[in-house]
């Protein structure tokens, strides 16, 4: 039997010798196209070399399973939306545009995934012919995804971070443990926490609150958000009667409305998004008996989307107070007025905030790809995108400061009237 | 009464029965006598029906019961005292009973035959309010009976009665069996105490592994020599 | 009605209504899929000799595989052979053990060719249908094989390559397969090794596939391979010791916190991996005796579900212990605090320090150093390595345990408590000794998590973790770690490779097919992602309840083997007095 | 006969007595220091907070109480499945899910909203009671059918993990029932346009929470004074019902003939075989009424928080059978006990400790009195199951 | 001192019912002694207080010695008490020599570390306990052949050998046998009663047996005790016990003392028995 050992034995050697060096032949780089980039063009060399190539990849990172879908499903639409309107091509029309929309969630989390989005991002950065990496949604992701992408040069551009640190000095060692190039290599097109948090605080003022309660989803984002309103409400001589963070998975905030009255706020702030029980926070205050004439509701642009009136029923909702990091699409003017209309005719439905981010996103992405036809690498484009100045876009004109954040420091502020988003005004 | 022609029964491979035949009379004790896994209890679930034979042919008054469903069986009017009593831990002495007389929907003859199981283990009147679990073992066996009677079968199997119990307990499970008997109920006996089966018994079955290796009147059995020394410990 | 028929019939139905339903809007090609489907079913179900079905078996997963990936990366085949080869020949000599080693050879490349055959027709059907049904041009898919496959570029023609390659494919399984079903000959620990070198060397092999052949698929696989960690790890609790743990994720999170406050910025430690990570198994071996204490007066369930609470309160307490609380400044408010705030002295305390970063999480941990090889994002070979490396420990150190005096009372425990203790084993000491080796091997997963992942968050600990992980386990046969392994491969392989790749090759189709962005939202292949995994799970279930790869008793248990015929009087006895037995 | 009073023996003997610190005596005494020395002056502070508003304390257990009355019923369905197979029905938190997206569909479709007539809501709400409850059992009943019956003789974890399948599929159902282009594109394919309701009633995003309209009068409750607490209309009809549930469903398993089969099966498959109960009926019969109660709470629980979300079950259904475990799980009061005590506890943690320790409190609590009571607060100790 | 087992007072207590009252109990070393008495009587009660399984609520429980109330079953094996089980509580899933390797668990020493690094000394003490087993498995007439086979695979007649063979596996001073001839036909009681018998004359073990097969009793103890209701009722040997009018009464009944008169005592010195039996039909 000793025969039959050594026999199968030597195959499987030869068979791994063969393996392993089958391939040495066509090409020496390493890393040439692989996922993502078959669809018609297999070939193109080390994307990174001079000359122009057949076409490029743009891939967005963002959770398509699981409670954020609805999110990212506005935000998808308008990628695809602003790239067929440029029919899907750079460079008046001689290189293709690929676009693929990479799911950074699970099904059996049935959320993001750390590990996931560290494989969506290490994928995006072998394969040479993606330049651009839209995402992802959220904040926790990004800094997963930033280190590993600013290795590789590439270029993000996300619809939806907000977390303060990723771009300026927050937590300690922050920004800078995500640049480990030393370049910064990560844009977004949402003002960060810090702004939008201070002028809900600033707006809440304004509007003649004088004691507030403060709510958070106990996530990155809404926490973040929430201690931002908590400082600037302080500032502004505003009385923070309390600071709890909800559990966003509870069926019914009953109990915890019921506290709440017992404090007699003016307001209640919010920090958090819709899928993280916005709707059923706004309901249960109300049913408690805080009205909407006693006490408001504020909340980020998190809940700035249909889903959260449908949520809380347009009865809760009415009178509820949203920031928003931009000019609404509905009034918006000249582009944005424009894209409203367009989005509206071919999806059926209203866009929702992040819908105007994503598009906006793909929108600075084309722009930074076509001034750089001469040379599309990696490193153009990204230098293209923080060159991004007086940009017209959907949200209004604006520009990327060295930080990579936007300069849109005009923020709006709305309210729920008659079951729909009412912009009120301009605050800051 | 009752007769299998041929029971073939498996657990999953295991071929437990190998081909029984045997038939029981009208007003009839038969005891089955054999060792432990000799197939003495699979052949009173394949009666029953726990255990459905996978060929052969169980016949009930002419009727073909194998197929049969356990729990349609004993509509019938077979009822089974299982091994190991099994009775409901969680029920009364009281429910407990009802319980054997679920088939049954005639209010006033469930109260009858209560009264009956009643008369026949006193110990159960005294603790009928008692949950099944706290009984010693005894009063379960009886309870275990008395539960099978109240299905008021024309057959009732009984499994290893006298199983546990101590000495003066078996003298008087076995005359409540006798007394049973001559009130009109056929019994298939199935017991381990061979020596005390087989004298309250008219005829007997010995099984080995499956099999059917000695039939005959229990008088017989008593003297047959091998069933001497396997059985009854007579050397 | 035989059980095959019946199976084809459900199976057809099943798979009818969801492809109707799923859009494919005309009765004939959903009646057509759905036939295809049921097919599969029929020869499961058939009472087929269990090599072919083994082969069956696997060759179904690799053929899924290849469908998912092919399009894209073609030699995705190569690995799905080896994949397909060994785990077929394993599962074959599970049901039928050969003592022969040419008959064991033979029964192992019969698997192997079965599950290869399978996987070869899956690369021609790829490049028949499903090339082009996604709008890729044969000149495209032609350059990309030429470069991909070892060898491919002499051989020019798309033909020529995937006759090659499918050859490759079939030759590659059938190899592994017999030299799995060698060495599943050898009986004992010896055999066991053996098995496990061949596994090991499988493993090994990946990588140079992997980048031979531009798989890209390690970053994939590592994931899948940490998963598997923590599924050995729970296997001690569940599969030696019998005690169900709803709450392994917790041990997983202590590891990585672990980690991540010793070597990352948030503390400004940066203490070295390669001590970090024994201090990561350390503490989680800790935490496993310290929350295992108080469940050790409780049965069965109960049990369950206080390793539930503690898999809930763990990464409560990761989340709120990260200082940075709502409540600006440090006060220590006593009676009469202001009514209303949330915080009350202890927790107003223990919101200022922060421990854990809170909801930030903990990032960037450090990764591991080595002279000469960088542990970074772009490279993940190093990493595959260290894992592999970690797995084996863990493999061999559990490999001993079992065999040892601890393992038999582990044994002793989970088959009759009471007799167990009246044999003079200390209950108490052994469950705990259960939960502290079970936290031990997730606090490797952890450590190795955080550092590999770089970023830690306490949403990365939920219940769905704890879940998944329990599924691996007995998906794949309690108390068998080879089975573990099949059975974390096929779940984690669902979730993390088959299905996005089956979602994003669908995509792909509908958009070339039907030019349009805008699906229905329902029949947006993602929709449905949760619920073939569920029914995964339950199919798995209903086809082998007791495991892809049980452990050799627990198998006895329910499929007593013919060469224990013979002692057939003993088992009936047992049997009449088994309850499982007693239903058949 | 009597028994003879205890004579102690009282000459000692040479004998090595044990000590009495014993290590579990010392885990015990030093946890309770290291507790108290962490929280207790914390719980002092709660303690004299709720002495100081008591309004606001008899609120937060109303309110905590009436939480409770539905996750009673939630964990009277793991109970009732427990009790018969020793299964944790993983699926049953998305049972109730289920009912509450079947109530909502219904309610859409024949247009019930807040103006709609009282008797029209009366029996209209009934009628989709009555329907709703009888689409989950049976839908709970098919899953007994077809993924739990088929593995009654495998290993104890198998149907487990048949649960946890059942139960991602279900939600999966959930998220595709929530989307508004499958009723729009139904409505179109059968030419019942009514089907658009359902749609809308589902709103545009299709994982978002669906909002019921608000058809319960949030009314106080006349012959409570609005200053001792609020307590509405719509708490009310949830207490009600849930009692009533809760009543008619001990009744049943204690009185009738077929509750009295149900637990002789729970106790033991075989013997009830032989008393002539059709033990797969009678398991069916179990998940029947598991599932009409986890129905009727999911419409409960939508028409009182008002959402109904895809992933509703999960959580509700994990607090539903740690309230199950609680109480002694297989035992029906016991699993109302633990039901209201988890409301309770939540709310007053919510009030007291700062919402986002609920949980932990939750589980907290739950270990601490499974460690004193292993079986639960009404839990037979070592009831041997069959 | 000669006493072994020496129990006082004993009184258990189930909310309010009283298992056990009172009751004194005595074991020499070196004998064997009966527990017998109608069912419910307390004898399993009384069993289980000895082996640790109960605590009683008054009275003292002195083994050897020391005082075991209140003790651990583990730590009452490790004193020196083993066990078999009324119905046969083997590791059925675990081969014959494993069930006797786990009965030896409390009398090795490899600690964790020990078995992680496969030390020399774990080694050899493994070594050392397989051949052991082995012996054991020998000594109950099982036979090493027997060792690979699934416990619950055996014959009954063995399992409960392999039962005795488990319990000495402990190294006990005191062997308590639960019934050890339950569901045995004659040719395997005798076989056993044979067993237990050698158990004391050779390796020295005391006996305590709780059983309701009187021959076996009445064969083998030189002491019997009997239990009715929880109360101790009658003590001394197989004879006077035998004819105690209230034993008699309560449990043996009228027409079965007669009988034990009629059989006599069954004393087996089968030469054959130190071998492996066949498998009995």
């Amino acid at each position: 039997m000793k025969r039959w050992i050594s026999l199968m034995v030597t195959m499987v050697l030869l068979l791994s010798t063969l393996l392993a060096c089958g391939t040495e032949t066509p090409t020496e780089a390493p890393a040439t196209s692989a996922s993502g980039s078959t669809t018609d063009n297999a070939t193109q060399p080390a994307g990174n070399t001079a000359g122009t190539p057949e076409s490029i990849t743009i891939v967005s990172s963002l959770p398509r399973t699981g409670s954020s879908k609805g999110q990212t499903d506005t935000i998808v639409n308008a990628i695809r939306m602003r790239l067929e309107e440029a029919d899907n091509t750079i460079c008046e029309g001689k290189v293709k545009v690929n676009y693929e929309d990479m799911d950074d969630a699970t099904a059996a989390k049935g959320a993001w995934d750390e590990a996931k989005e560290a494989e969506n991002a290490q994928n995006a950065a072998q394969d040479q012919n993606v330049l651009v990496y839209i995402g992802p949604f959220n904040s926790g992701a990004a800094k997963i995804s930033i280190p590993i992408l600013n290795q590789a040069g590439l270029v993000m551009i996300s619809p939806s971070n907000t977390a303060v640190g990723l771009t300026k000095p927050f937590d300690p060692g922050e920004p800078d443990v995500y640049y480990p190039s030393g370049k910064r290599t990560y844009t977004r097109v949402i003002p960060s926490d810090d702004l939008q948090g201070a002028a809900g605080a600033n707006w809440a003022k304004e509007l003649g609150v004088e004691s507030v309660y403060i709510l958070d989803d106990n996530e990155l984002y809404g926490k973040g958000l929430s201690n931002v309103f908590e400082k600037q409400a302080k500032a502004n001589g505003l009385t923070v009667l309390g600071h709890d963070s909800i559990d966003p998975k509870a069926s019914d905030y009953q109990a915890l409305m019921n506290k709440i009255k017992a404090t007699n706020p003016d307001l209640i702030y919010f920090g958090g998004i819709t899928q993280n029980n916005a709707g059923q926070l706004v309901k249960d205050m109300r049913s408690v008996g805080m009205t909407n004439a006693d006490v408001k509701f504020m909340g980020p642009d998190g809940i700035y989307e249909e889903a959260f009136i449908e949520a809380a029923g347009k009865d809760a909702a009415e009178g509820s107070y949203i920031t928003f990091g931009g000019v609404p699409p509905a009034k918006l003017t000249g582009k944005g007025a424009e894209w409203y209309a367009n989005y509206k005719a071919k999806f059926g439905s209203e866009p929702e905030a992040y819908a105007a981010y994503g598009y906006e996103a793909a929108s600075v992405a084309l722009n930074a790809l076509n001034q750089s036809c001469d040379s599309l690498t990696r490193e153009t484009v990204l230098n293209n995108v923080f060159n991004t100045k007086d940009f017209e876009g959907v949200l209004g004109t604006w520009s990327f400061d060295q930080n990579g954040d936007t300069t849109l420091t005009e923020l709006s502020g709305q309210q729920v009237t008659n079951g729909e988003f009412q912009y009120v005004q301009n605050i800051k | 009464m009752l007769q299998l022609n041929d029971i073939h029964t498996y657990y999953g491979n295991i071929h437990a029965l190998k081909g029984i035949s045997l038939h029981i009379d009208q007003g009839e004790i038969v005891t089955l006598i054999g060792a432990n896994g000799a197939g003495k209890s699979t052949t009173l679930r394949t009666i029953s029906g726990i255990t459905p034979p996978r060929r052969g042919r169980v016949l009930f008054e002419d009727q073909e019961i194998n197929g049969i469903p356990a729990h349609n069986i004993v509509k019938l009017g077979i009822s089974q005292s299982p091994e190991g009593r099994h009775i409901f831990p969680n029920l009364t002495v009281r429910e407990n009973l009802e319980m054997g007389a679920f088939t049954r929907n005639d209010k006033q003859g469930i109260e009858e035959d209560m009264e009956r199981a009643f008369n026949l283990f006193p110990r159960l009147r005294e603790r009928s309010s008692q949950r099944g679990g706290t009984l010693s073992g005894g009063e379960q066996q009886m309870l275990a009976i008395g539960r099978a009677l109240m299905a008021r079968p024309r057959m009732l199997l009984l499994d290893e009665p006298s199983m546990g119990l101590a000495p003066v307990l078996v003298d008087q499970i076995f005359e409540i069996v006798q007394n049973i008997n001559e009130q009109g109920t056929t019994i298939l006996l199935v017991e381990q105490n061979a020596l005390m089966a087989l004298s309250i018994a008219h005829r007997g079955y010995v099984l080995q592994t499956g099999e059917i290796v000695l039939a005959d009147s229990a008088a017989a059995l008593r003297d047959n020599e091998m069933v001497q020394k396997a059985y009854l410990g007579i050397e | 009605m035989p059980k095959s028929l019946k199976v084809g019939i459900w199976t057809f139905i099943g798979s009818f209504l969801f492809l109707m339903f799923y859009g494919f809007q005309s009765v004939l090609v959903a009646a057509i899929g759905a036939l295809l489907i049921a097919i599969f079913g029929v020869l499961l179900a058939l009472p087929l000799p269990d090599v072919v079905k083994s082969g069956l078996l696997t060759g179904i997963i690799g053929l899924v595989f290849v469908i998912a990936y092919a399009v894209e990366r073609p030699a995705i085949a190569l690995l799905g052979a080896m994949i397909t080869g060994v785990s077929a020949a394993l599962m074959a000599s599970y049901r039928q053990h050969k003592t022969d080693l040419r008959a064991g050879a033979i029964q192992g490349a019969l698997a192997g060719a079965v599950g290869g055959a399978l996987t070869a027709i899956a690369l021609f059907l790829v490049w028949l249908y499903i090339v082009p049904a996604a709008g890729v041009t044969n000149i495209a898919y032609a350059k990309l094989l030429s470069e991909t496959i070892p060898l491919g570029a002499s051989l020019g023609s798309d033909v020529a390559i995937i006759g090659w390659l499918s050859a490759l494919t079939l030759l590659i399984s059938m190899l592994l397969g017999a030299l799995m079903g060698m060495a599943r000959t050898v009986e004992g620990v010896r055999g066991n090794l053996l098995s496990y070198a061949i596994l090991g060397l499988v493993v090994l092999l990946i990588p140079i596939l992997d980048r031979q052949t531009e798989l890209q698929l390690l970053n994939a696989f590592i994931p899948v391979f940490v998963f598997i960690l923590l599924a050995l790890g729970l296997n001690i609790v569940v599969g030696y010791a019998g005690l169900l743990d709803l709450g392994y994720a917790a041990f997983f999170a202590i590891g990585a916190y672990t980690t991540g406050m010793l070597s990352s910025p948030l503390h400004d430690t940066h203490w070295n991996f390669w001590l970090v990570i024994w201090i990561a198994a350390a503490v989680a071996a800790c935490a496993g005796v310290i929350l295992g204490a108080p469940t050790l007066p409780l049965r069965g369930d109960y049990l369950a579900i206080v390793t539930l609470g503690f898999g809930e309160i763990v990464p409560i307490l990761f989340r709120n212990l990260g200082g940075g609380g709502p409540n600006g400044s440090l006060t220590l408010k006593l009676f009469g605090g202001q009514l209303g705030t949330a915080d009350i002295a202890g927790f107003t305390v223990m919101d200022q320090v922060n421990l854990t970063g809170g909801v930030a999480g903990i990032n960037p941990i450090d990764p591991p150093k080595l002279p000469g090889i960088v542990f970074g994002p772009q490279n993940q070979v190093p990493w595959f390595y260290l894992l592999v490396a970690i797995m084996m420990l863990t493999l061999f150190l559990i490999n001993r345990l079992r065999g040892s005096r601890q393992g038999r009372a582990w044994t002793a425990l989970r088959e009759d408590e009471l007799a167990a203790d009246a044999m003079g084993i200390n209950t108490v000491r052994t469950k705990l000794l259960a939960f502290a080796m079970g936290a031990t091997f997730s606090g490797f997963a952890g450590a190795f998590y955080g550092a590999y992942v770089s970023a830690i968050f306490p949403t990365s600990f939920d219940f769905s973790v704890s879940i998944i992980v329990l599924c691996m386990v007995i998906l794949g046969g309690l108390g068998n770690m080879a089975g573990v392994i099949v059975g974390g491969l096929l779940i984690m392989g669902a979730d993390r490779l088959i299905l996005p790749q089956t979602s994003n090759l669908i995509r792909k189709v509908v958009q070339h097919q039907q030019n349009t962005l805008d699906l229905p939202t329902y029949r947006d292949i993602t929709q449905w992602r949760l619920l073939l995994f569920g029914m995964v799970l339950v199919l798995m279930m209903l086809v082998r309840p007791e495991g892809l790869l049980p452990n050799a008793r627990r198998r006895a248990e329910l499929h007593p083997d013919e060469d224990t015929a013979e002692q057939e009087n003993a088992t009936l006895f047992d049997a009449e007095r088994d309850p499982q037995l007693a239903g058949h | 006969m009597a028994t003879r009073s205890v004579s102690q023996s009282g000459d000692p003997v040479e004998v090595h007595q044990r000590p009495w610190l014993t290590t579990r005596r010392v885990i015990i005494i030093v946890s309770t220091i290291v507790f108290l020395a962490l929280f207790g002056i914390p719980l002092l502070n709660v303690g004299y907070k709720m002495v100081e508003t008591p309004s606001l304390f008899l609120q937060q257990v109303v309110t905590g109480l009436t939480k409770g009355t539905y996750l009673a019923i939630i964990a009277l369905g793991y109970t009732l499945v427990y009790g018969i197979i020793e299964l944790i029905n993983f699926a049953h938190g998305e049972v109730y899910m289920m009912g509450a997206f079947f109530s909502l569909s219904l309610i859409g479709l024949f247009g019930l909203s807040g103006e709609s007539s009282a008797l029209a809501l009366t029996f209209g709400l009934v009628g989709i009671m009555i329907c709703t409850m009888t689409f989950t059992a049976v839908l709970n009943a098919s899953i007994e059918r077809f993924a739990y019956r088929p593995l009654r003789n495998a290993p104890r974890l198998a149907p487990l993990i048949s649960a946890i399948g059942v139960s991602f599929m279900l939600q999966n159902v959930g998220i595709l029932w929530g989307d508004h282009n499958l009723w729009d594109n139904l409505a179109d394919w059968t030419g019942i346009d009514r089907l658009t309701r359902i749609g809308d009633a589902m709103g545009s995003n299709m994982v978002a929470p669906k909002s019921f309209p608000s058809l319960l009068p949030n009314r106080q409750v006349p012959f409570i004074p609005d200053s001792w607490f609020t307590f509405t209309w719509k708490s009310l009809l949830v207490v009600v019902v849930s009692l009533s549930l809760l009543g008619a469903l001990y009744a049943f398993v204690r009185f009738t003939k077929l509750g009295k089969a149900m637990r002789a099966t729970a106790q033991d498959r075989d013997a009830s075989r032989l008393m002539g109960i059709n033990v797969d009926l009678t398991i069916s019969l179990t998940f029947l009424i598991g599932g009409a109660l986890g129905g009727a709470a999911g419409m409960l629980v939508g028409l009182y928080t008002g959402t109904a979300v895809f992933n509703m079950g999960f959580t509700a259904g994990l607090l539903a059978f740690t309230a199950a475990v609680l109480g002694g799980i297989g035992n029906i009061l016991g699993s109302a006990l633990g039901g209201l005590l988890i409301g309770l506890l939540l709310a007053l943690s919510d009030q007291y400790l700062g919402s986002r320790w609920s949980n932990a409190v939750i589980f907290a609590i739950l270990v601490l009195i499974l460690v004193f009571r292993p079986t639960g607060l009404l839990g037979e100790e070592g009831g041997q199951k069959a | 001192m000669s006493l072994l087992l020496d129990a006082r007072g004993i009184t258990k207590r189930f909310g309010g019912l009283t298992a056990v009252s009172a009751v004194d109990f005595q074991i020499e070393r070196g004998s064997i002694v009966g527990l017998i008495g109608p069912n419910g009587a307390g004898k399993t009660t009384f069993f289980n207080m000895i082996t640790g399984l109960y605590t009683p609520t008054e009275g003292q429980m002195i083994f050897d010695g020391e005082v075991v109330n209140g003790s651990k079953p583990s730590d009452v094996t490790k004193l020196g008490i083993g066990r078999t089980f009324q119905n046969i509580r083997l590791f059925a899933n675990l081969s014959a020599l494993e069930n006797v390797l786990i009965g030896m668990h409390c009398r090795l020493h490899t600690t964790l570390l020990g078995t992680l690094l496969r030390t020399p000394s774990m080694r050899r003490e493994e070594a050392a306990a397989k051949e052991r087993a082995l012996e054991l498995l020998d000594y109950v007439g099982l036979g090493r052949q027997y060792a690979n086979v699934t416990a619950k695979n055996l014959p009954y007649g063995d399992q409960r050998r392999l039962e005795v063979a488990r319990a000495l596996a402990t190294q006990p001073k005191l062997l308590l046998l639960d019934e050890p001839t339950a569901g045995m036909n004659p040719n395997e009681t005798a076989l056993l009663t044979a067993l237990i018998r050698r158990v004391r004359d050779e390796l020295g073990l005391t006996v305590l047996l709780i059983e309701h097969d009187m021959k076996v009793v009445m064969g083998i103890s030189e002491r019997v005790t009997v239990l009715d209701r929880g109360v101790k009722i009658a003590e001394g040997t197989p004879h006077e016990v035998q004819t105690n009018p209230a034993v008699v009464e309560a449990y043996l009944g009228t027409g079965h003392a007669a009988k034990g008169k009629g059989g006599g005592p069954l004393i087996i010195n089968d030469p054959n028995a130190q071998q492996a039996s066949p498998p009995s039909a």
